[in-house]
């Protein structure tokens, strides 16, 4: 009898242990729903699965470090490393070159009063207090004339690292990540240079994710690297010599390459 | 059942191999009381259902120094730690306590046959075919036991069908004690040469307690300390050694012989004297 | 279609061809199909389909699923070692380890259902257990354990580039994921119990004074061995797995470093287990065997089960090894450490045949011939479909999964 | 989108709880253990009133008390019947499955003429035809299994009604002619081969007396009776006569042989001792042991009707030979029959229940009612002192278009009479007679005739008469013993002696047939026994498929290697002791 007890109850035990388990993160995952933290945990949940070079802290473009691999899921707002470095020295101290002034790197356009995020998308604060979002001229070429857009609806709200928008470009399905928290106010298709207008949570744009003056350019090195070693065929040489400037539509002058495989790289899809 | 509760005995037997001429008529009569179906055609000595199943031991001595004897080995029905009630998963074999008989309970097997591996007498057998008899023969079918399926194992059970049907009468009779030789299984009925003896082993006035106590009996395997309650007596030591001995003993490999010959190709149910 | 297929796979690794991989599949298909056809025969006209008889109770697929559930242990040790101790560079294999458990598990419990005579009964066992019974503890346990595999092989399948897309499941994953160190403890607690119960299922046949042994409270020696044994073998047949696959699919799908951390970890087992294997023997040869009535060494005297049995179970499959496992140098050439790994499993598997077959094929009877037993073909095919079933699901989990993560940056 | 998708999951989860709830899973629970419990197609046995019906076993002459466990009226199993006079209320391994010998494969259902189904007419006439047309050197054989029986008489006044007839029976019919054996005061018994512990007279009457004679088995082979007997003396086959005659040597005490002489020490210790199982000198020995005629010994029986041997027909001079096989045990050796047959066209009729015996060579089959499935008797058991007979009552209902062995020699003679109308007659005459007492089989009790009202009717009730003033001490004749030639000698060609095995089992229920197949316990009719070094120098392996070459023919065996048999010998069933030659298949 005894022995029973113990075999079932052990028995029993497990069984509850084992459906309590899955019913928790059943409620867990509806909670998250719930409370708006599904696109950021989508993200952390991606984040892990990028090859390791897509991963890089920003610290390492300024030289700060010689490799450091980001382990925030490139939310410096939680970053102490961050903190204490920026505090150290401030980006806007950093010395500017030239061209840099003007903005612009390799013949691409990358203006200086706006914020870019690792996902190529940037972040213009207007003085309406609104923040205007768009592609950086990198990822305009690479989806330069999409298939199609699919705008977030106005009034709906997106999440710093959660999807903002999807583009389609050749069988890739692109969604670019948000460079802030806020509530979409407008959208437009980029003729005005803009793909979203968002009113930030608390009222203004918070810019510690998102890269601005001197790390640009050595980040868009980097871009452009991973760009050519994803757009050479297996085994060749990358076509684009350094520092040459990209065409408008980079697309169409790679016919035959794996445009999703090209897209996902740059835009952080694993 | 009874209303009842009969008086609790320990059902054991004695067998005299001396007197056991190896005819076969315990294994017959054993089968036509359980409804053993006849074999298939294809059936095997190790896939056939052989409840009670004499074996031909031998010396292994060469003519004419050569000696044998037969055993029938049934179901030993363990006393203690028994093997097979011990491992099935799920309570099919049960030991009566009022009768000490380890009973297989068909309907409840799910056919695993881990208490074949587990018994050391080979005394369980599992039906690989589906029951089958000769058209008209199912009709002389023992109505006291149930058929039994395929993909489940059976075994002796020491005639539950009379126990209960000697039970009934005793009830019948207003009494809780059957009478010795009330109950007999089939084969202890059946031996022409009455070397079966079959009662009560707690009861010292029994036969069968007196010649369990017998110096010239033994129990097959008795170190495994399963406490088997068939008791076989010999008057030759030979016998007595051969059933005790380490195997392989030194002995030529044609003692396979008897153990369970080859089917004889092409004969299923055809007589074996006209295959 | 093409299209579809390489949507479904992982971003980032190249995979063969759809040609290639339908090529590929297509006898593995072929032979599951003949399988099934077999087991069917099994299942619709009865066990007489096999060559197993009253005294062969227990035949090949008995030794196979003993085989496969210890191999499958690699799935319970390494997320208990990942998990539980926080080995993190397991995290490398725990993906592929999960899934081989997961078609080892599934894989046996099929066979056992074609095994038993009686199918629809399955779930007498639960209705009305006995507990003393080491088949019933087996049962419950591997049912558990398979739910558990299960619930492990969720995320992997969530995480596949079309699925992830849904947000639910991406979500979903993540939370379970969180919880994973719960399931691999309950899984490690199952596993121990269920290796050991397996072990203690021959372990416990008192009638067969060659497989009986003494143990602790209600478990023989079988049981600790078995579960060590196992613990020792799965990390080995993980190495294996993981590097025919990379030979197969002809990329690396590990660092360097993975495959000899796992290789020393089964040698650290091993080592025990020998050690415990050859007293437990001792023991047995000279009390246990002889108290109940059969001198050990008449176990051995029957052809072709002779000493040599022994030794190499203990010394050829066993010592020798873990030896190799233990050095540095050998562990790290590749010859040396699959070698050594493939020496494990075959020991394990040489282990478990012992109990399953050679317990059988020895008569108890002193009057009994010595019984030898060889599976009928439908039995062999059915052994085959679960071959099959094993090698299509873990294909496609790995076309269409991510079972490496470190594939991705080795790739390039 | 992902909205409701989330809605389905919840949906679905939320209805899998719910159905826990219902009574639907636990009622399917149920239902698959019913249907796994009452498999299908698994016949269940019928039920029924219990009833005991009483019978007498006719496959064999030792004529056992049959109890018959009844459901309704049909057996579910045989026994024996308590305190039967002849069979101790014992049964062999035969007789308790007699009941299943009507569900046996090869049994014959209807006439047949030249292997086609023919009406019974057609039969009859067929037959009549052709024993009219037998020439004047042509004679017509009845051969009679079991002498003695009403159907014999039968035969005999059909027979008698023809210019050249013979009534005959197979050899050892009546192994000890005119004798009795009064086996319950022997004190010995000197067995030549006779297989006294497997199948001789009546198992329970043997086994009943078991415990007052010694037992000396003279033979070659370890039989089961060697195996059980006080002593086993292996001769070379062929030489129990010489053996036979040692003792009687010894018996005067003028002996070189040990065996011999440690052999008279028993028989002269244990009075009264017989000799059996043999010959010409065997008969001298019993002569010499003065068994004959007295207490313990061997004891005349009046009942006894002379009848000629097979052996004895001239070969060549049958020209139809009607054969009846309704009694248990192996046919006789087809060859033996043969050689009496006349050359051109002989007319074989078979009156059996079986189509595999002497039906495989016959012209005309003349289906026989199977044990159990018609009225019969069962006379005189074999070896019995006393003079008995008893009806066996049928059991079973038999299919149509049987015909009974006596009642088709009847229609042939044109006689109105019927098989019971003779069986009637018969005990009408013991009812007239007086003589004897009669055990009842329901009460186990014994009367003596003349206080029995209706005869019949207790004889069908299953009763057994017997007359002890059958037998009683009568001057023997002492027989003439011609000398037994010689014991046939390996030659070149034959190397080997052919030597028989425990006697076949009889054809049995198709249970017992399994039984002793897998358990081994029967060799197989097809196996041949040879000891492992002459199996080796011969060339041959155990378990291999060989052919045995003896100068009556070769036939197909498997062969059995047992340290058990005599070098040199190659022991198979039911074969006559010869040279012969066994090689590979």
């Amino acid at each position: 009898m005894l022995s029973h007890v113990i075999f079932l109850g052990l028995f029993y035990t497990v069984l509850a242990v084992l459906s309590a388990t899955v019913a928790l993160s059943l409620f867990r995952a509806a909670q998250d729903f719930r409370v708006r933290r599904a696109e950021a945990i989508c993200w952390q949940a991606t984040f892990p699965d990028l090859p390791a070079r897509e991963r890089v802290c920003r610290h390492e473009f300024t030289g700060e470090f010689a490799h450091r691999t980001c382990d925030k899921a490139f939310d410096c707002r939680e970053c102490q490393t961050h903190a204490a470095l920026v505090a150290e020295r401030p980006p806007d101290a950093a010395p500017l070159s030239r061209e840099a002034h003007q903005g612009e790197i390799f013949g691409l356009e990358f203006p200086l009063d706006r914020y870019y995020h690792r996902g190529h998308a940037w972040a213009h604060p207007q003085p309406d207090g609104t923040v205007t979002v768009g592609l950086d001229a990198l990822g305009a070429r690479l989806v330069a004339e999409p298939d199609a857009i699919e705008l977030p609806a106005v009034g709906s709200h997106i999440q710093t690292n959660g999807a903002a928008w999807h583009v389609r470009k050749r069988g890739a399905d692109v969604r670019i990540l948000s460079p802030l928290d806020g509530e979409v106010v407008g959208t437009s298709d980029s003729q005005n240079g803009w793909y979203l207008k968002v009113k930030p949570d608390g009222g203004q744009l918070d810019a510690r994710p998102l890269l601005r003056g001197a790390e640009i350019r050595p980040w868009i090195a980097r871009e452009m690297e991973r760009l050519q070693s994803a757009l050479a065929p297996a085994g060749q040489a990358p076509t684009m010599a350094d520092g040459g400037v990209p065409v408008d539509d980079i697309a169409a002058s790679y016919p035959d390459a794996d445009w999703d495989a090209v897209c996902s790289e740059i835009f952080l899809q694993p | 059942m009874t209303a009842i509760t009969p008086k609790p005995a320990r059902y054991g037997m004695a067998i005299d191999l001396d007197r056991c001429t190896g005819c076969g008529a315990c294994m017959i009569a054993c089968a036509v009381e359980n409804n053993v179906p006849p074999a298939r055609p294809e059936a095997t000595p190790r896939t056939g259902i052989t409840w009670m199943r004499v074996y031909q031991i031998s010396n292994g001595a060469s003519f004419p120094d050569t000696r044998a004897a037969f055993i029938p080995i049934l179901c030993q029905q363990c006393g203690k730690d028994t093997p097979c009630a011990a491992v099935c998963p799920q309570e099919a074999v049960e030991t009566d306590p009022a009768t000490g008989i380890v009973d297989q309970m068909p309907q409840r097997c799910l056919g695993c046959r881990y208490c074949m591996a587990a018994c050391p007498y080979h005394a369980r057998y599992f039906n690989w075919w589906d029951p089958q008899w000769p058209a008209g023969m199912e009709k002389t079918l023992n109505p006291d036991v149930a058929t039994r399926m395929r993909g489940v194992v059976e075994k002796c059970n020491f005639c539950h069908g009379r126990l209960h049907a000697a039970r009934s009468r005793a009830a019948a009779e207003g009494r809780r004690e059957l009478h010795p030789g009330e109950y007999v299984p089939a084969c202890v009925e059946a031996c022409p040469a009455a070397a079966i003896v079959f009662g009560d082993l707690d009861d010292p006035a029994s036969e069968v307690a007196r010649l369990a106590r017998d110096g010239q009996s033994f129990r097959i395997l008795e170190k495994l300390g399963t406490e088997p309650k068939i008791y076989y007596h010999t008057a030759r030591p030979w016998v007595r050694q051969a059933a005790a001995q380490q195997r392989p003993a030194s002995e030529p490999p044609e003692r396979r012989l008897r153990a369970g010959l080859p089917a004889p190709q092409g004969s299923g149910q055809k007589d074996p004297s006209h295959a | 279609m093409p299209k579809v297929d390489s949507q479904l796979m992982p971003r980032g690794v190249r995979r063969s061809t759809p040609r290639q991989f339908l090529l590929w599949i297509l006898p593995w298909c072929a032979l599951l199909a003949f399988g099934l056809y077999g087991a069917g025969l099994c299942l619709v006209k009865g066990l007489n389909q096999t060559n197993m008889d009253n005294r062969f109770a227990f035949g090949l697929w008995i030794f196979v699923d003993l085989t496969v559930i210890a191999l499958g242990a690699g799935a319970f040790f390494t997320g208990f070692l990942l998990y539980i101790l926080k080995k993190r560079e397991l995290k490398a294999v725990i993906n592929s380890a999960v899934v081989i458990g997961f078609i080892c598990y599934s894989g046996a419990v099929a066979a056992l259902l074609v095994d038993v005579g009686q199918p629809a009964r399955f779930w007498f066992t639960f209705w009305h257990p006995n507990v003393h019974s080491m088949l019933t503890e087996v049962t419950f346990c591997i049912s558990c354990y398979l739910t558990v595999l299960f619930i492990e092989y969720i995320p992997i399948v969530l995480k596949n580039r079309k699925l992830r897309q849904v947000p639910s499941f991406l979500v979903f994953e993540f939370e379970l994921h969180k919880l994973m160190p719960v399931l691999a403890g309950v899984g490690t607690f199952l596993s121990f119990f269920h290796q050991g119960s397996l072990g203690g299922l021959y372990g416990v046949l008192r009638g067969r004074p060659f497989a009986f042994r003494e143990g602790f409270a209600i478990w023989p020696s079988t049981f600790f061995l078995f579960i060590l044994s196992a613990a020792a073998a799965g990390p080995a047949f993980i190495l294996l797995t993981t590097w025919l696959v990379s030979k197969i699919s002809g990329k690396p799908l590990v660092r360097p470093e993975v495959l000899p951390l796992l290789g020393r970890i089964s040698g650290i087992l091993l080592v025990p287990y020998i050690l415990l294997k050859s007293i437990d023997t001792l023991v047995w040869i000279d009390s246990t065997s002889p108290a109940r009535g059969f001198a050990a060494y008449q176990y051995y005297a029957w052809k072709p089960f002779g000493p040599w049995i022994l030794f190499a179970e203990i010394v050829a499959f066993g010592l020798l090894p873990a030896l190799i496992l233990l050095r540095r140098r050998l562990r790290e050439s590749p010859a040396w450490l699959l070698s050594a790994a493939t020496l494990v499993c075959l020991g394990i598997a040489l282990n478990r045949f012992v109990f399953t077959i050679q317990t059988l094929a020895l008569p108890t009877l002193p009057f009994d011939p010595f019984m030898s037993y060889l599976p009928s073909w439908q039995e062999t095919a059915t052994f085959l479909a679960v071959v099959a079933y094993g090698v299509l699901l873990y294909s496609f989990s790995f076309r269409y999964l991510t079972l490496f993560p470190q594939e991705k940056d080795l790739s390039c | 989108m992902g909205l409701t998708r989330r809605d389905l999951l919840t949906f679905t989860g939320g209805s899998a709880a719910g159905l826990m709830f219902t009574p639907v899973p636990w009622s399917l629970l149920r239902d698959t253990a019913a249907l796994s419990e009452n498999w299908p197609g698994v016949p269940q046995p019928l039920h029924g009133e219990i009833r005991t019906r009483y019978t007498t076993c006719t496959l064999c002459p030792a004529g056992c008390g049959v109890r018959a466990r009844c459901v309704g009226d049909r057996p579910v199993s045989l026994a024996g019947v308590p305190g039967h006079p002849a069979s101790r209320g014992v049964l062999c391994p035969a007789g308790l499955v007699g009941h299943h010998l009507a569900f046996c494969r090869e049994r014959a259902t209807e006439p047949l003429a030249g292997g086609k189904p023919v009406v019974i007419e057609r039969a009859l006439t067929g037959v009549s035809a052709a024993i009219a047309a037998c020439g004047p050197r042509e004679s017509v054989a009845i051969l009679d299994p079991r002498p003695g029986r009403a159907a014999s008489l039968v035969y005999r006044r059909f027979l008698a009604g023809l210019p050249n007839a013979v009534h005959c029976a197979p050899p050892n019919t009546q192994p000890y002619g005119a004798f009795g054996i009064d086996l319950e005061n022997t004190r010995a018994i000197l067995s030549f081969g006779a297989p006294v512990l497997d199948g001789w007279l009546s198992p329970g009457r043997v086994m009943a007396n078991r415990s007052h004679f010694q037992l000396i088995q003279v033979e070659p082979a370890y039989s089961r009776t060697a195996s059980l007997a006080d002593l086993w003396v292996p001769v070379l086959p062929g030489s129990e006569d010489d053996f036979a005659a040692a003792v009687a040597r010894a018996l005067e005490g003028e002996t070189s042989d040990t065996h011999a002489a440690e052999v008279a020490r028993i028989l002269l210790r244990n009075k009264p001792a017989i000799a059996i199982g043999g010959d010409a000198a065997v008969a001298m020995l019993n002569a010499k042991l003065a068994s004959v005629g007295r207490s313990g010994g061997f004891l005349p029986r009046r009942d006894f009707t002379p009848v000629t041997e097979i052996a004895s027909v001239p070969d060549g001079s049958v020209g139809v030979l009607v054969i009846e096989e309704t009694a248990g045990g192996e046919p006789l050796p087809w060859d033996l029959l043969r050689r009496k047959l006349v050359s051109q066209n002989p007319v074989v009729v078979a009156l059996t229940p079986w189509l595999d015996g002497c039906a495989r060579h016959a012209d005309y089959v003349i289906p026989a009612p199977m044990y159990l499935e018609s009225l019969d008797e069962a006379p005189t058991p074999a070896g019995s002192t006393v003079a008995g007979f008893s009806l066996s009552p049928a059991l079973l209902t038999a299919p149509p278009k049987l015909t009974p062995p006596a009642e088709f020699v009847l229609r042939l003679a044109h006689d109105s009479a019927t098989y019971p109308d003779i069986l009637k007659q018969r005990v009408a005459a013991i009812k007239k007679d007086g003589r004897g007492a009669v055990f009842t089989y329901p009460d186990a009790k014994s009367a003596r005739v003349r206080d029995i009202p209706d005869l019949w009717k207790a004889m069908l009730g299953g009763a057994v008469w017997l007359d002890a003033s059958g037998a009683g001490p009568r001057p023997a004749a002492a027989s003439q013993a011609a000398p037994l030639p010689p014991g046939p000698a390996p030659t070149p060609e034959y190397p080997l002696l052919l030597i028989a095995a425990d006697n076949p089992p009889p054809h049995g229920s198709p249970l017992m047939s399994k039984l002793y197949r897998e358990s081994g316990l029967r060799r197989p009719a097809n196996a041949a026994t040879v000891h492992p070094k002459t199996g080796r120098d011969q060339g041959l392996a155990d378990g291999d498929r060989a052919i045995v070459t003896s100068p009556s023919g070769k036939f197909p065996v498997q062969v059995i290697f047992d340290a058990a048999v005599m070098p040199g010998a190659i022991e198979v069933v039911g074969q006559a002791i010869s040279p012969a030659s066994i090689r590979r298949a």
